[in-house]
């Protein structure tokens, strides 16, 4: 290899003699965490989408409820499971309100008679098609029959977006005002978990050895203590309803928080960080609080993601057993335990609060991860 | 580590006794009594009933009864079936119950497991949101909502199990399959989560130098690692599903404990209650021990306090 | 240098119970004195018990036996609050790992402003920053970075971190353990340069520990020689340098590989045997030449002294 | 002498969030049979990117081989399936990780790990596999191997665990061996023993060694010669004596004169101020110029090619260009040099 | 008819009403759904719906219930010798009767059975409950007071039984067709000691059917008593049950053939209605509101006005809940009597002849509303309802408190819902203002509803109390006993009186909805004690072939 041997103007070779300004420096602009955590979140589309949504729900939460022409205890027998009818789509032959049945007896006559008896002889609603023209034996013949309830009820302006109940409540403000007590429910009880579970965890697994066993041998008994027994308790004390719910999650419900973060703990306060603090005289609550419960956010935050759902199903159990939320109260949990009993029948009275969930979980999953990622400094870049 | 284990059992019995004393008082103020026709009786019958119950007696006699009865083994007899002793009716319910516990257990975490791995092994790509959302969805629908739609469709539409009840093998693959789906998917989001950190780890680097195959890299290398916070949170999950859940063993008709404690609960029939919470508690710690006697068999590293 | 003692270290020892038979015996009887504005250097090898010294003359354990006075107090004797706090602003420490020993999830304002909170040493919101600000520019940083995280720093930087939240108080005292091991070698030029030009203009004593002989030297004033818990040698670092005595100093310094690749092409390791030692007695403390300190039994002092002796007269 | 491995122009980058880290921004570079390279600069240079290329290790998808190519056997490593990395991996070139604390698997016995790629590349049983890696261990002085099988990582000591790290990288008598600071984390007297045990098993099978460290005792210890990396790029590289003795990259000046020598005295250590430059956006001339006391202007022009200095050392540096002023090293590292050069003196 | 109906008879149109018409062909298997484990199968101790119906079947009493749910003679020879003062029964035992292990059922075992029911050491809930005030000196053994032997049963003979009333019962006959009067062998129930009735084989049969198989909580098995007097009547070989407690599960075993019949609710009756094999079975079970006047039996409750009660009572629309929310067939009800349970010495049906007695009535709500709060002076009032736990108890009460406050304006209803025991609790301790309770008949007569409402009755719980209806039940039961007619006017006057005072607010009389296979044929529903009976039943298969 030879040296290369290139024009290069000679007046660049003097020494620069330039200032150690660069010294330090790092090329990033400084910004706060906040900002940080923020640009981070708002650089992943996914949890982009999650908030737009999360946000959503709970602005049509609080709105739906106050806006709608029904309230969610409002009644209509009369317009008992209509189905669900949206001004706009019912033309495109979905969400139009038409409930649509077979029918079958010896032939179509029959079959039809059968049909008309089931709709009180509204056979103007009615559209009737032949599936089979049977042969006079039992059963043979078959009409699908396409009924225009709304219509037959005189309801031609009415739009139940997502129907109604057996009650004739209009599921589309039951669903969202559900939604609200659910997400109060959801996040109240994850609250209290948090504080209860964290500290407690943080505690044992911080002064560990006697008093992480006194704490953990207590924590097995809360644990033991059968849940059902806790909640009637709790009913009985406190009357029935939305408190006396929280209140029996949150007593029984913080214990496998307590355990993962006491986990957590236990590995990260042998950490020098934490050495350094009691050096400078950091009393034990704040080195708990400011060193390492910071450090175990990650884990909180995914184990929140986990008490979420288990709180809004714990409440929907309790409905299942009779002892959720007092009628005419809704959540999604006692909504879809209404709709359970006939999820093959009327499934739009299920659907809804169903789909509603999902949303709402598979968005706070997301969103934890973005969380957990953003909130880690190590994650910024 | 035997000496260990007897230490740890020595404080399981303190527990229990925790346990025991706590619930009986907690119980107690449940308000009512076992009673089924209360108002056909005038108050003295009533009396009398309670009387020959027992429960009539002050509480911390009735709690010292209950005591010494438990120290010789013996749970009482039930309230709501007349005379049946608590101990037999635990025995024939716990069965069902934990057979299907067990079987959704090894399944969801089978499925789980391996529904992590590929998320992990596929960091960011479509596997990965695929199984995340298998996972989430898995998570946020109840389970009995699972179980209404598997019935309809295999069982009444397609025939290919059985509807419900409990008389045989092909009758427990539904309601395994509805109560897999949720440990499937909690096992899934640990997995994942623990892998991509796993497979970050340097020793994964130096398995790969040595010119392993993916595979082996991640069967022999990767899972392992991984498992700590899988049966961290695997053990009261476990718990949960060997001791029955009401509403699949609802819709399976399945003779479980776990409609039978709801029942008890509803009908005040405390020596079933008291049975049940402690055999839910025994269960409970059981599995923590073993939680971590697993720490220390899957992680050499972690030491049993006191053992050598 | 002042004469003053500013630590005295007597019989100090730390046990640590790992199971029933199992005693780890850490630091196992050390006594020496740190005087005012010197820099005390401590070496040995891994694991043999110097950064415990340094943690339990902090505080950070209970010693088992022994005692140590920071000013004429004892410092593990039982303190209230207050007594702890004025303690705790007197001696401080830098930590051996740069990358563990900062919460990550802490800003660096929030980090070095940790001991300025405590002890109360700002009025307000402003002076924290002012403080902080000035401390960052103390250990060659700027206030730009006080809002970032550890993280983002380069080891060399965030040992300076450490330094800057040690100083944050205002200390007299300072142990640095290990403060270079884990860095670069430019980086490590660039602490200890900070540490030296600290010294001088505030005046500080350190106790440093190191395994590292070579930049232990330099900065240190006098060296004191660790093994298995116990002091072998003690003396001015020059002279500890020229006439190491006992047989596992000399052998730590055989060990070091410097950067002369002719050099170490014939260096010669001296392989310390520890079985060599006179065991006909417990081994002692002593003075073999003025200030220099080496642990021997009395037959081993003599032939020490005389092998000495041979090495000054050369 | 047989070059058994040639680097060329390569250039391996990482997609990040922030943007594309270029950490090896052009390395050229032989390694000769039986010989000892080592890679010297500081933390965050590039070396271990590099060697991990060498390997084909590096994180999928986001490291990738940007330019250049590795020449083994007359194979380009950066073009080959993972199926037939697999296969050199381990038997032909083979590598100790940085790190000995992390690079076992923790839940793993010892005994298998070393097992593991005899089996997997010498077709060995497992009692075969099981008397070979007894042998390593004796190899690698690990007393009473046949119990030590049978342990865990965490109950060796440091240096046991990187000596079983290099039984591993040694199991299937590599051609080349990749040592990656393998006794940073380790102190004076377990490094000198590890760094003769390497010396030995090098004699014997007669394998390439590249070594990396930032510890220029170290370096000067166990190589034949030297490449000096700063900001992704090799800026010196020559035979041992003719980068310690005759240093021609300012940077090489500034390593070899922050390191104290235990005759220095109470003077300032030479420190390289400032940290390096940030590999997302390097800038446009030399990398290290932002640092440098004797940057030229050219250098925050222009990136400076390499310079021969003599048939086997090069310098990345304007100022061998003919043009360039003549700059002496700095003080410290002059009388180093000196007083080693008595010291080679006295030693002869 | 009387107070039962035959299976297929109402709702379905497969024409198996007729009882006489088809026959028994094929397997003749039934199976059958249960909701519950039975909890005992120990007769002097059943105190559920389940325990009483499948000890019915394995057992008999003196009566039994027949297909037109008249009691007839069961182990009782024909019928007894009655005493003029109507007070001391004579009864001989069948000499064909013999318990399953081929032993004969004798006096002796009935003596030892009613013993057992009222001794206070077996604590039965209905022993005390249906022989006090009854057989003589039942109460007082019941509380201890008096020695087993002294109640009013003897055993002359082997075959011969001799019961002493405390009062004159006109309706003992049919008393006796319940479990609490059926014998007991008193060795095998001694030698079976606390296990007796538990399993299979601590249980003997003098009944049309014998337990073989019983899979706690799981299923149950009977076959046909080969030992019954009345063998040859009895053409079911087999009675599986299967427990199932959730209404779609029971429906998709139901359409998979798994079981030949399935409850319906509200919902699946929308599904089901068009169905051949939908049925609805009405019972004379009643529900209705009760308004409790004094709370804790102390303070005034708004419902101490009368006007309020009234109020309450017309408010709610009975038609639109029955149609919509039940959905099951149940009827809306205007008294406390339910349709088709009896009828009166003019064979006319309770309920045809009083009529509709508190209809809802809009109109005369809002009017008692506006007096009452008048009269309360206060235009504001609040009211705590208790709910139940179950199937519809949610809409029920959401439904009733959205009635209410529409209707009565001023009104505010807060819902309670609290577990099972807990409202029984507060029932109990008449800690409530307004909840919904049902009442079934215990045995078939009216006096089982009318003397509900007695001051300070077990069951009043809601303080309501009046001489006059006092008056009118106490003369039914003593100077009237003897007279059907006048004792007929007794209980028709006191329900008119009930109504006027509107002590309670009639709601409905329930009905079941099912689907039921059409081979079951002959299942008998039954008013009072057991819910069907299957002793006269058998399976067409070909039937259910069609
Ligand atoms: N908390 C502890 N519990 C038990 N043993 C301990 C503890 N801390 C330290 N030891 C043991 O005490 C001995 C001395 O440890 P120490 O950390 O003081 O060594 P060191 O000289 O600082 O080593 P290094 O150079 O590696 O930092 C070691 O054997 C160590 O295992
Ligand atoms: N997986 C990765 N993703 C992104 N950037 C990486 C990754 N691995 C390495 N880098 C970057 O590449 C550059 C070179 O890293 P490398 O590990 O080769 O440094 P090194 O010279 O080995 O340093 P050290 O002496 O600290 O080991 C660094 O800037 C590093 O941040
Ligand atoms: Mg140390
Ligand atoms: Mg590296």
């Amino acid at each position: 290899m030879e040296n290369p041997k290139k024009n290069v103007d000679k007046n660049l070779f003097q020494l620069a003699n330039r200032p150690e300004e660069q010294g330090d420096k790092i090329a990033r602009p400084s910004t706060t965490l906040l900002q940080d955590a923020f640009r981070s979140l708002r650089r992943n589309v996914f949890v982009m989408i999650s908030i737009i949504l999360l946000v959503f729900i709970l602005a049509m939460s609080i709105i739906v409820p106050m806006v709608s022409d029904h309230s969610y205890t409002e009644q209509d027998l009369n317009a008992s499971l209509m189905k669900p009818r949206v001004p706009g789509l019912e033309k495109m032959g979905i969400f139009d309100g038409k409930e649509t049945k077979n029918f079958v007896g010896n032939n179509v006559q029959a079959a039809t008679q059968k049909a008309n008896v089931a709709y009180d002889n509204a056979s103007d609603y009615m559209d009737v098609e032949v599936v089979s023209e049977g042969n006079g034996s039992p059963n043979s013949a078959e009409v699908k029959v396409t009924y225009d309830k709304y219509g037959a009820k005189d309801m031609a302006d009415d739009y139940y977006y997502f129907g109604t109940d057996r009650l004739g409540r209009d599921l589309w403000v039951r669903a969202w005002q559900g939604t609200r007590i659910s997400l109060l429910i959801a996040f109240v009880a994850a609250a209290i978990d948090l504080a209860i579970g964290v500290a407690y965890g943080g505690i044992a697994g911080y002064f560990g050895g006697r008093v992480d066993n006194y704490l953990m041998r207590f924590l097995e008994v809360i644990v033991g203590l059968p849940n059902l027994v806790v909640v009637i308790l709790m009913i009985l004390i406190l009357d029935p309803g939305l408190w006396a719910i929280i209140i029996a999650l949150s007593i029984t419900g913080w214990t496998s928080m307590a355990r993962i973060v006491r986990g957590e703990v236990l590995k990260l306060r042998g950490q020098e960080y934490v050495l350094a603090a009691r050096t400078l005289g950091a009393s034990n609550s704040k080195i708990i609080g400011k060193h390492l419960i910071p450090n175990v956010s990650g884990l909180i935050i995914v184990n929140t993601m986990f008490t979420i759902p288990s709180a809004i199903f714990f409440e929907a159990f309790l409905s299942f057993i009779g002892l959720g939320l007092p009628a005419p109260d809704a959540s999604l949990g006692t909504l879809i335990n209404d709709g359970f009993t006939s999820i093959l029948i009327t499934p739009h009275v299920i659907i809804w609060p169903a789909i509603l969930i999902s949303l709402i979980m598979i968005s706070f999953n997301i969103l934890a991860d973005g969380l957990r990622d953003a909130f880690d400094p190590k994650m910024r870049n | 580590m035997g000496k260990y284990i007897a230490q740890r059992i020595g404080y399981m019995l303190i527990t229990l006794f925790l346990i025991a004393t706590i619930s009986f008082f907690l119980m107690h103020f449940l308000p009512g009594t076992p009673i089924t026709n209360e108002n056909k009786l005038s108050p003295e019958q009533r009396e009398i009933i309670l009387e020959t119950y027992g429960l009539n007696d002050p509480l911390p006699v009735q709690y010292v009864k209950y005591m010494g009865g438990l120290v010789t083994g013996d749970l009482g007899v039930s309230f709501q079936y007349d005379n049946r002793g608590v101990t037999q009716i635990l025995m024939d319910r716990i069965g069902p119950s934990m057979q299907l516990g067990a079987q959704a257990l090894l399944i969801g975490t089978i499925l789980g497991v391996l529904l992590g791995l590929v998320a992990a092994i596929y960091h960011n790509g479509f596997m990965d949101y695929t199984s995340t959302i298998v996972a989430v969805l898995g998570t946020s629908i109840p389970s009995f909502v699972f179980a209404a739609l598997l019935q309809y469709v295999l069982a009444v539409q397609l025939g290919w199990f059985p509807v419900a009840t409990w008389e045989g093998f092909s009758y427990t693959i539904l309601p395994t399959i509805a109560l897999a789906i949720f440990p499937m998917a909690t096992c899934a989001r640990f997995v994942r989560t623990e892998m991509i950190e796993v497979l970050g780890e340097e020793y994964i680097t130096t398995a790969r130098a040595k010119g392993l195959k993916g595979s082996a890299i991640i069967f022999k290398h990767g899972i392992r690692n991984a498992l700590i916070p899988l049966i961290t949170v695997l053990g009261p999950l476990a718990v949960g599903l060997l001791t029955g859940t009401l509403v699949i063993e609802k819709v399976f008709a399945v003779p479980g404990i776990g409609q039978q404690f709801v029942s008890s609960v509803t009908t005040n029939d405390f020596p079933i209650i008291m049975g049940t919470t402690l055999l839910f508690a025994v269960f409970f710690i059981v599995m923590l021990l073993i939680i971590d006697i697993l720490y220390g068999l899957i992680d050499p590293r972690i030491r049993l306090a006191g053992g050598k | 240098m002042s004469q003053e003692k500013l630590l005295e270290i007597k019989n100090l020892k730390q046990h640590f119970k790992l199971g029933r038979n199992n005693v780890v015996k850490a630091v196992d009887g050390l006594t020496f004195d740190i005087y005012k504005g010197e820099t005390f250097g401590l070496v040995g090898e891994s694991g043999c018990g110097k950064s415990t010294t340094g943690r339990s003359i902090i505080r950070l354990y209970n010693s088992t036996d022994g005692e140590v006075l920071f000013k004429g107090e004892n410092v593990q004797g039982k303190k209230n609050k207050s007594e702890l706090k004025k303690f705790n602003r007197q001696m401080q420490m830098i930590f051996q790992d740069p990358y563990s020993s900062l919460n990550p999830r802490m800003t660096v304002m929030d980090i070095i402003a940790e001991g300025i909170d405590i002890h109360g040493l700002a009025k307000n919101a402003e002076e924290r920053k002012a403080k902080v600000y000035e401390l960052l520019e103390t250990v060659g940083l700027n206030k730009e970075h006080a809002n970032r995280y550890p993280h983002e720093f380069s080891g060399g930087q965030r040992q300076r971190l450490g330094i800057a939240r040690a100083l944050a108080v205002d200390p007299e005292f300072i142990i640095a353990d290990e403060p270079i091991s884990a860095l670069d070698v430019s980086i490590q030029a660039q602490v200890v340069n900070l540490m030296k030009q600290l010294q001088k203009e505030k005046g500080l004593t350190y106790l440093f520990i190191a395994h590292d002989l070579s930049m232990v030297k330099y900065i240190s004033d006098r060296i004191g020689v660790m093994y298995f818990g116990k002091l072998v040698e003690l003396a001015d670092a020059e002279e500890l340098y020229k006439n190491p005595v006992h047989p596992y100093t000399r052998s730590l310094l055989s060990a070091i590989p410097l950067p002369d690749p002719i050099y170490e092409r014939n260096r010669k390791r001296i392989v310390y045997d520890p079985s060599q030692h006179d065991t006909s007695e417990e081994p002692e403390f002593r003075e073999i030449s003025p200030r220099h300190w080496v642990l021997c039994t009395s037959k081993e002092f003599e032939e020490y002294k005389k092998e000495k002796q041979n090495t000054v007269t050369n | 002498m047989e070059k058994i491995l040639e680097v060329k122009d390569l250039k391996v980058s990482f997609k990040t969030h922030g943007g594309e880290v270029q950490a090896v921004r052009g390395v050229t570079f032989d390694l000769h049979k039986g010989e000892t390279l080592a890679i010297v600069g500081e933390s965050g240079s590039g070396k271990s990117v590099t060697t991990k290329t060498l390997m084909g290790l590096l994180p999928k998808p986001h490291g990738f081989v940007k330019e250049g190519s590795i020449t083994f056997d007359n194979k380009d490593i950066t073009k080959l399936k993972e199926s037939e990395l697999q296969k050199i991996r381990g038997k032909d070139i083979s590598m100790i990780f940085q790190d000995p604390m992390t690079s076992l698997n923790p839940t793993m016995k010892v005994g298998t790990q070393i097992m593991e790629g005899l089996i997997k590349h010498q077709n060995m049983g497992k009692a075969e596999a099981r008397e070979k890696a007894i042998e390593l261990m004796n190899l690698v002085q690990i007393p009473n191997p046949e119990a030590r099988m049978k342990q865990y990582p965490h109950q060796f000591s440091g240096g046991m665990r990187q000596r079983v790290v290099i039984a591993i990288a040694l199991a299937c008598n590599p051609r080349v061996l990749i040592a990656d600071e393998p006794t940073t984390a380790l102190d004076v007297t377990i490094q000198a023993q590890i760094l003769e045990l390497m010396k030995d098993i090098q004699k014997k099978v007669d394998t390439s060694i590249i070594f990396i460290t930032h510890d220029l005792g170290v370096v000067a210890n166990v190589a034949d010669r030297v490449a000096v990396m700063y900001a992704g790029k090799i800026v010196e590289i020559g035979t041992v004596d003719e980068v310690f003795y005759n240093p021609k990259h300012p940077y090489t000046w500034g390593l070899l004169g922050s390191m104290p020598t235990l005759e220095s005295d109470e003077e300032e250590l030479f420190a390289i101020p400032g940290t390096p430059p940030d590999l997302i956006a390097p800038p446009k001339g030399d990398a290290f110029a932002a640092r440098n006391k004797f940057a030229l202007e050219i250098d925050f022009v222009e990136q400076p090619p390499m310079f021969k200095v003599s048939d086997t050392h090069y310098a990345a540096t304007w100022l061998l260009h003919e043009d360039a002023p003549k700059v002496e090293p700095p003080e410290s590292v002059k009388k180093r040099i000196e007083s080693m050069d008595h010291s080679e003196e006295a030693t002869r | 008819s009387g107070g039962s109906s035959s299976s297929g008879g109402s709702g379905g149109d497969s024409g198996s009403g007729d009882s006489a018409s088809g026959s028994a062909n094929g397997d003749q298997i039934f199976n059958m759904p249960i909701t519950d484990e039975i909890p005992s199968m120990d007769p002097s101790k059943v105190e559920d719906a389940l325990g009483i119906q499948w000890v019915s079947e394995v057992m008999e009493g003196l009566y039994r219930l027949d297909e037109n749910g008249k009691p007839v003679p069961g182990m009782a020879d024909g019928e007894p010798e009655i005493s003029e003062d109507g007070l001391t029964y004579t009864f001989k035992i069948k000499d064909n009767a013999e318990w399953s292990n081929g032993e004969p059922v004798t006096a002796q075992d009935f003596v030892y059975a009613w013993q057992r029911a009222v001794d206070p050491a077996t604590a039965s809930e209905y022993g005390p409950y249906m022989m006090g005030g009854v057989v003589k000196n039942a109460t007082q053994i019941s509380s201890g007071e008096m020695d087993l032997e002294e109640l009013g049963v003897q055993a002359e003979d082997d075959k011969t039984l001799v019961v002493e009333l405390e009062k004159e019962v006109p309706y003992f006959q049919s008393m006796t067709t319940f479990a609490t009067f059926f014998p007991l062998n008193q060795k095998f129930v001694e030698e079976q000691g606390d296990q007796f009735g538990l399993e299979p084989e601590n249980i003997l049969s003098n009944g049309p059917f014998e337990m073989t198989e019983w899979n706690h909580s799981q299923s149950m098995k009977f076959v046909k008593n080969e030992t019954y007097w009345d063998a040859e009547t009895v053409q079911l070989e087999e009675l599986n049950l299967t427990v199932v407690k959730d209404t779609s599960t029971g429906v998709n075993l139901y359409e998979t053939g798994e079981l030949d019949r399935a409850g319906l609710s509200a919902d699946f009756v929308d599904q089901y209605i068009n169905d051949a094999n939908f049925i609805t079975e009405p019972e004379p079970t009643v529900f209705y509101l009760k308004m409790n006047q004094k709370r804790g039996g102390e303070d005034d409750t708004p419902f101490a006005n009368e006007n309020v009660r009234k109020a309450v009572a017309q408010a709610i629309n009975k038609e639109d809940y029955v149609n919509v929310i039940l959905n099951n067939g149940s009827t809306v009800i205007d008294g406390l009597m339910p349709a088709d349970f009896v009828s009166g010495p003019d064979n006319k049906d309770f309920r045809e002849t009083n009529g509709s007695l508190l209809p809802y009535d809009l109109e005369a709500a809002q009017a008692a509303w506006e007096k009452a709060k008048e009269e309360l002076g206060t235009d504001e009032i609040t009211i705590e309802m208790l709910g139940d736990d179950g199937d519809t108890a949610a809409q029920t009460s959401a439904y009733f408190k959205d009635q209410l406050e529409k209707n009565l304006p001023g009104l505010t209803v807060e819902n309670k819902q609290v577990p099972f025991k807990q409202r029984l609790e507060l029932d109990n301790a008449q800690d409530y203002d307004l909840q919904v309770a049902g009442w079934g008949p215990d045995y078939v007569d009216a006096n089982t509803f009318m003397n509900l409402w007695v001051t300070d009755g077990a069951n009043n719980g809601m303080s309501y109390s009046s001489e006059e209806y006092d008056a009118l039940i106490e003369s039914a039961n003593g100077e009237h006993a003897g007279d059907p007619e006048a004792r007929w006017n007794d209980f028709l006057e006191a329900e008119k009186l009930l109504m006027e005072d509107a002590a309670i607010a009639p709601l409905y009389q329930r009905s079941r909805s099912a689907l039921q296979s059409p081979k079951v044929q002959n299942v008998f529903k039954n008013a009072s004690g057991p819910d069907y009976e299957y002793k006269w039943a058998y399976a067409d298969n070909a039937a259910a072939e069609q």
